[in-house]
């Protein structure tokens, strides 16, 4: 049985990639003479032409400053904003469309909580916990704020089998914590953490948990109420949406309890030359013009993996993983990181050959039109920490074929017979 | 038989930046071993790739007698590393500055005198560096490290 | 004459309306049966057809996340993201591209600057001098920071004329000025303030000077050298570019030593699980995936003004604004804010109606495709010390006609006939 | 000459939202003196709009025996405060609040009973906002103040 991730349940119904290929413009790309093939999709994905129209068809027939305005484009490009923002909210099953913000990418996201409710809440010798496996964006907010208010920055270990050591989780999060932060599936390890188990451990101790969903939300059916998630965020760029716009969801009150993150037009709504006073969720966290084309394009980004199914999204992914996790373990020299069991993580597979480094790998793969990610995925520490300075990572999304695994795989045999002797 | 004789295939113009004496020093870089007592020692890295190299020299009356480079990195800094510790063993150190200043125009694209060229010598392969524009950081690496750490030195 | 803002000379070659028109897909759109008569300019501007596909083009062919990838669509997508902030650089005269950091808007580049510089160099019984018209985005970041170091936030008042009280420059900008921040161009009254002077007199007191160009980068030729700003913003979607993509330009030097804003992917040379070292200009201060899309896109928008001649763009302003005040004067019941002498004054023009509240104007003129903003116009205590509570606002740009302008006066005119007896 | 009997001509779907017994509210407001020591004395704003108004009542043995209401506005939110006015005027606070009841739900599509409709008599002119949302606030300004301090001052 495969693990689907929290809340989701399988359809059975396989979608057909051919169709899913025939809606990505750049799939019809040519690389250095090969087809484009594109394994650097949790760096970000490729976009549908039904998202890219979106934005053409906005600009082209409602574009205009949202909120306020009296004017029939305005109107309309205020309803399209919003209706977009509904759509984000039932795909992860926020209880209200206002508990949504939009933000500009998972590292604002994850900034803006760092800045307003833990700045907030955060004292000394208090602590926050987060994993031996995040982003830096899910690092480096927490060091600052940690140094910044004299508290502790705790990380949840990961063993070599690329998992949380949960046995240690009582101890870690304990009656200090404020905050807990961590990711639902590691960019690296491709590992999906048990965030519910994490959340109920934080609210146990009367902390809030905050969820980097960057690589689950775009690849699985991901529940904020079940997880019982306080916060939550991720990038539209990473879910077929276009770059310039992500999310950050939050529960109601405590949303409403923060202070602002930025300050401005239309997040106020009232000043004098003295004072201000904030106007309500969630245009309080939303300072100046929002990117609105964008936004409007990430509701249609959902519609496309709302039709397709979360549920086959994930299992057209499980199949891709074990079908590379199998054959690229065939292979000689290789090392591959994250969990041995393909049912425990999401379609990512960082791996390095121990005779070849990795930018010298993702240029030859290159010359056959083989796109990876390589370099230390924004995660050092955790990179480090399985003594290499640098890895090769493929991830897969919903337009990826197994040939297209086939074709990096001997890629890698190519690229070995070049330069091992 | 090395990878670009035997045709790269469909490796397209992986030849044009991994040339034989390029993947000749990869595989058997040259002064890995350290230096005693050197005058000159130092790491450089490069995080985004992850390159590191530890650089150590010895220097008398002004030439560069002893010089050591060890380190990790891709094919190009490697072999870069290594020419470039071919190169400055024995030199004065005025020509191991003007020779990092010929590879660092080499790379620009700008041309080179008949006489930087024959200084450079197998270096010259590292020129094809320049089509892939961003590996050109891996290329020099190592040379502005000793560079700079030479500059340093003769300024004590 | 008119005054074509600094450092612009007049081409005296005009350029075809109709030609820009065409270039403007919404242009062509029935508003409640009308053409489409666009005059909320000042809010955000129309996108031509150059803009629109830049966006479509790179997501059918370019499309990859920035920065350290070595595959060819990520190669590429770096390339274009930086020649189009070369682009920028050059259109306001930056010397360095690092210069120009890209933000989401006018409004998160003035945070950034009160969050970061003005952070750490205003303290107690300091001040920050803005004006009195300045837009909501530049006022309540400075109450918040004043609030904060326990400094004082003081106003460069504005006679009835609409135009800054220079007289008063030498005792409100003084020695203990830490940093003064001025719109160019008012978004209310259309008012062009003399920034190269405030520059001047900030820099005799030691402080630095931010100059908010919203309104005036998309209207006028505006070189950052020739005012000696330290900052100055502005937001790609009031200068024909799309909307979540603004621009912070900084004098290097200062940039250099800010601490980041925000925290994560990009910003981020080095992280261990201690800590974290910054990465070069302009990388600081862009903290996760970028807005790739709509950079690229920005560079468009900014290659088609530089074709168009910036002083064309003002020269054409001028004549639309100056033969709309006239005709606007002419009228009964209709009070005009700002400059009277259309020299002094930029394309927007902000009035009430003795009889006709603006909302109803609004609504009125909009039945006849006729679109104005309405209400505080984000710059409440300004229009409240014109003892009234909203106001109507027209504004113009390139694609705008006489024509245009008749249909408002007539519109008006039909507004007053529907609502006074 | 009454605006939208003249016709609207280009204003196209305006008599929709101005009818003809709105513009009359609009231009002559009723019960906007002010009431002699109030029980209930607040004031309604939306700065958005910038609409703001002062309510003023009376109420003895739970009816409302004086009301004024004045501020400034758009058409819309003067209008419906000057038939809000009216309509309390000598009514019960329950049957006050019931009729703010049924304007909300008038305003928000809903069917009214026949009796309701009754009730609001010529306010049912104001449905026509529902055509333009983003007026339904300014409709709506006066009524939720109002009925917030009824609802406070019964609770007292
Ligand atoms: C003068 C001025 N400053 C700042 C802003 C805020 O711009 P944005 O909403 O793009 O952040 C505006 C736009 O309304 C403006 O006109
Ligand atoms: C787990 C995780 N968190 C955060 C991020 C940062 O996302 P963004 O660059 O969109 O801010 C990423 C993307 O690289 C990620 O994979």
């Amino acid at each position: 049985m495969s693990i689907t991730g929290p809340g989701t349940k399988l359809s059975g119904r396989e979608f057909d990639v051919a169709t899913v290929r025939a809606d990505f413009p750049i799939l019809s790309r040519k690389i250095n003479d090969h087809p484009l093939v594109y394994l650097d999709n949790a760096a970000t994905t490729q976009k549908p032409r039904q998202v890219i129209d979106a934005i053409s068809n906005y600009y082209e027939q409602t574009n205009s400053n949202v909120h306020r305005g009296v004017h029939t484009l305005s109107i309309e490009a205020t309803d399209a904003y919003e209706v977009a923002r509904a759509k984000v909210a039932k795909f992860i099953n926020a209880p209200r469309p206002e508990t949504v913000i939009w933000t500009r990418n998972t590292s604002e996201s994850l900034n803006l909580v760092a800045a307003t409710w833990a700045d907030k809440n955060v004292g000394e010798g208090d602590n926050i916990v987060i994993t031996a496996m995040e982003h830096h964006s899910n690092i480096v907010p927490w060091q600052q704020l940690a140094a910044r208010k004299h508290a502790e920055l705790r990380y949840l270990a990961a063993g070599k089998d690329g998992l949380l050591d949960m046995a240690n989780i009582e101890s870690t999060i304990d009656s200090r914590t404020k905050i807990v932060s961590a990711t639902h599936i590691s960019n690296v390890l491709g590992t999906v953490n048990p965030v519910a188990e994490l959340a109920n451990r934080a609210h146990e101790v009367g902390a809030v948990i905050l969820i980097d969903a960057a690589q689950s939300v775009p690849h699985m059916a991901v529940d904020v109420q079940a997880i019982d998630a306080d916060f939550l965020c991720f990038s539209a760029h990473k879910m077929l949406g276009p770059t310039g716009i992500g999310v950050l969801y939050g529960k109601y009150d405590l949303l409403d309890e923060m202070p602002p993150f930025m300050f401005g037009g239309d997040m106020i709504l009232e000043v004098t030359y003295e004072d201000a006073k904030w106007n309500e969720l969630p245009y309080k966290f939303e300072a100046g013009t929002p990117n609105i084309a964008d936004a409007i394009a990430t509701g249609v980004a959902v519609d496309y993996l709302t039709d397709l199914e979360m549920d086959n999204v994930w299992e057209h992914e499980q199949q891709l993983t074990a079908y590379a996790l199998d054959r690229l373990t065939a292979l000689n020299g290789i090392t591959i990181f994250g969990p041995e069991d393909p049912a425990l993580r999401g379609g990512v597979i960082s791996f390095v050959h121990d005779k070849i480094h990795p930018h010298d790998l993702g240029t030859a793969l290159d010359q056959q039109g083989i796109a990876i990610r390589t370099g230390h995925h924004c995660a050092m520490p955790l990179i480090r920490s399985y003594d290499v300075v640098a890895a090769a990572r493929a991830s897969f999304y919903v337009y990826n074929t197994k040939t297209e695994i086939d074709a990096l795989v001997s890629g890698i045999n190519d690229t070995e017979r070049y330069f091992v002797r | 038989m090395m990878g670009n004789t035997s045709g790269s295939g469909s490796l397209g113009e992986l030849d044009d930046l991994y040339e034989a004496i390029i993947l000749d020093h990869y595989r058997n870089p040259r002064n890995t071993d350290p230096v005693d007592s050197p005058d000159i020692d130092l790491e450089v890295n490069n995080p985004f790739c992850g390159d590191e190299f530890q650089i150590q020299m010895k220097v008398e009356n002004d030439a560069v007698t002893a010089v050591g480079i060890t380190g990790r990195g891709c094919a190009i800094s490697q072999a870069s590393a290594s020419l470039l510790a071919e190169l400055v063993e024995g030199k004065k150190s005025g020509e191991v500055r003007a020779s990092v200043s010929s590879f660092r125009r080499l790379l620009q694209g700008e041309e080179l005198s008949e006489e930087e060229r024959d200084v450079l010598g197998d270096i010259e392969a590292l020129g094809g560096v320049r089509k892939f524009p961003i590996r050109i950081k891996c290329a020099l690496l190592s040379w502005v490290g000793l560079d700079d750490a030479l500059k340093e030195h003769l300024a004590k």
